[in-house]
């Protein structure tokens, strides 16, 4: 029997290792896979490679996990924030690598991954400073940059609802990155708010098919009890 | 220089002054900032669809208090509804509509507009900045006509409107119109032509405020 | 208010004029929709461009229009069926021009268009007959070749249920090209079978938003009552 | 030419064999005709996910009769049902899911296979034939692995396994095993190895039968 379901973020992060490229979903927090992102911070691995569309908010989330240092580069469309001091002091410093890419041509270039093309030819972007030194070619009246896929080896996303296969529905503009960095990782790892018996989510509905998910971790509802080690994540029943 | 008598628009008034051009059954992206306020003065009458860039469609007023959802935020990140009608869909079909060419209108801001409609919004160029460019220029290259709002002048008086950009430009030949607290122009293939001036404003005081050359198209 | 409601589709069709580009939703007969092809022989237009998965099955649907002459060309990726006689016909006799593409590139193709790309890279036809005279390029240690977008003048699909502001769901493998169609064509036409009051289709499952469709009309299931003119298509009440 | 005795496979006993290869948890293609009989040789203990073209993922076995559904088909045009968990999608996403690398394993006929994994099963090239191609050049350069399975010679005699296609190539090195109804050839670097021939069967007049040099790795 197939079981995506994960009982563990810790046993499920573990197997990334130094120098991975990971895409982390979310549009400022809403998507974002607040648990994942403090699971990574305790892998302590380091050397990475990140996409997302922000480069943090605040002290915690993304911008801890670029506090600790562990991010070599980042490619994300949208990192000057009025909260976004982690990053701005690091790219200051110059101790992180950012790629801007401007938000449609980093959802292109991730969709250009996960469908298996070589590269892209986009209007977006033409003639600006972000195209510079690329490739360029008019066709049919328009000008367009050609850009390339831009791949992960593993894509951290929240998702509403999952099942033991790996199917995924969505809630709201949670939605955003999801699905799309979902084809585009190797290895795709979903947070999900409920883990539901197979056949609960109405195959018209499901956004993800399993086919791009390899690991559903459920993370329990925040509550008032005291959190132990291993509570934000429960055990799949499914 | 000698100055006419004439009020400046508000920042509201401009927004009541470019929500007139909106047509019924237009699909329009709202910029962060002034363009947003678009939204407060579209008429009862009309229908039209607002897109954000992080998913939605049709989408509606602020919630009641205490009704936020933190994960129904538009692009700006401020919270909103749906409208009966509205849809939830991923970056990549988002950005499908913008680039694609679906939006019929977008309203942005501007650091400079060329008069060619050359747009920069994005970036001072200043050595020390932090960039982000976000959605802009995906924006500008997609949507069927962008217009922009802004100011007419900087806070320190230097023109917005000027014959070439000195700040990086987020796309080109993209604006179709500009809304300013002073006046509406249409970008043409003959150059900038005005079409409407605030109450007491003279077409030469305007060109006086102008860093590139104005035709007087008011009626 | 907008209603993308029609209630005739005889009406809604006559916007299509001699030399059009349609394309055709449908894999085999699923999603096929049956009743604007029969709309578009009864239009009697001309000179037509059809993209379709295929060319025809029988003498009915899209077979019966391409028997008309009605036809110039068929850009498809599998004409060559058991029943596509109509088609074979006419392709012997040199009375149809064929743009046959491995059915993964008409489907990035369609999408390119209705994304706002210049072009792609796809791997798939590389080295091929199909690929003969086209440019290609090695990138990342694969070949790919380079495809442009197909786009078309109008979209005519299938749906299950639709609304007034033209949001659409399918039903199964009728779903096929109906959403990528839509994207790509300057005017979409969707026929489903049940028009729905706005706010009946959920945010969420709505999988062609309303965005891309600009008519909708509704088809009266089959029944045993003499069929007049106009019983194909019903008033929309939403 | 003096044969020893062997026994070909049926048609189903390729499928059969086939099935034994494809592991748990797989998401697998089948071709059109022989490929499809693969779901029927499938063990229960294992969950074996079926991906057709036409937008459907974890399909199930025909309907019962009178249960057909017409907008509920597979890419070969007949009726299957879906299991839970399954799902439907457009065709923009179930090629990507097979262009894009996500399919594990898919099954495919051929014309002929080449000794370096060439694939011709789309055209014959003969003059006079309409041709039609489908998904089998997506599911050729996308899927992970990919099985071909076919008669090992044509009806005629003729090797369907040779040095360099001679029928229009599908796809360039693609192959990676070959099950006929004489044996199962892992498609290597170093060329074509056989790994199981039927019973009765000498590798001398396998490789008499096919068109390319073998290397024998039966154990």
């Amino acid at each position: 029997m197939i079981n995506k379901a994960e009982k563990s973020i810790t046993d499920v992060l573990s197997q990334i290792k130094d120098g991975a490229t990971i895409m982390i979903g979310g549009f400022g927090t809403a998507g974002q896979p607040a648990e994942l992102i403090d699971g990574l911070i305790n892998l302590g691995v380091k050397d990475l490679v990140i996409i997302n569309n922000n480069a943090g908010n605040g002290d915690h989330g993304l911008a801890k996990l670029l506090k600790t240092g562990a991010v070599r580069k980042i490619i994300c469309s949208f990192p000057r924030q009025s909260d976004s001091w982690v990053f701005d002091e690091l790219y200051r410093a110059g101790k992180i690598e950012l790629e801007l890419v401007p938000q449609g041509n980093l959802a292109c270039r991730i969709q250009a991954a996960g469908m298996g093309l070589g590269a892209v030819y986009t209007p977006t972007g033409f003639g600006t400073l972000l195209a510079e030194g690329k490739e360029t070619r008019h066709i049919d009246g328009k000008d367009y940059v050609l850009e390339y896929p831009i791949k992960a080896d593993f894509a951290l996303i929240k998702a509403s609802k999952g099942d033991r296969w790996g199917n995924l529905v969505y809630r709201k503009s949670a939605r955003n990155f999801g699905p799309i960095m979902a084809m585009a990782a190797d290895v795709t790892i979903a947070q999900v708010s409920e883990i539901v018996d197979l056949g609960e989510l109405d195959p018209e509905h499901i956004v993800t098919p399993g086919i791009f998910v390899q690991h559903v971790v459920q993370i329990q509802p925040a509550s008032t009890e005291p959190a132990s080690d291993e509570s934000t994540s429960t055990a799949a029943t499914a | 220089m000698s100055h006419t008598s004439y009020t400046a628009l508000t920042r509201d008034q401009i927004a009541e002054r470019a929500a007139q051009d909106i047509p019924d059954g237009a699909y329009v992206n709202l910029g962060i900032g002034l363009p947003t306020k678009i939204a407060q003065y579209l008429p009862d009458d009309k229908e039209v669809f607002l897109h954000s860039e992080n998913g939605l469609l049709a989408f509606g007023p602020p919630p009641a208090k205490g009704e936020e959802d933190p994960e129904l935020i538009n692009a700006g990140k401020e919270y909103v509804t749906m409208l009966d009608g509205g849809s939830f869909f991923h970056h990549g079909d988002s950005f499908a509509m913008m680039r694609g060419g679906h939006i019929d209108i977008c309203a942005l801001g501007a650091f400079q507009v060329a008069a060619n409609g050359d747009l920069a919004n994005w970036s001072t160029g200043a050595e020390d900045a932090i960039p982000a460019v976000g959605g802009a220029m995906d924006l500008a290259v997609g949507a069927k006509k962008v217009f922009v709002m802004t100011n007419h002048t900087t806070k320190t008086g230097d023109p917005k409107i000027v014959s070439k950009l000195t700040y990086p430009v987020t796309g080109k030949n993209c604006v179709d119109r500009i809304y300013t607290d002073l006046c509406v122009i249409d970008v043409t293939d003959k150059g900038l032509a005005v079409t409407e001036m605030v109450d007491g404003m003279s077409f030469t005081d305007l060109q006086a405020l102008t860093g590139a050359p104005l035709i007087n198209a008011t009626k």
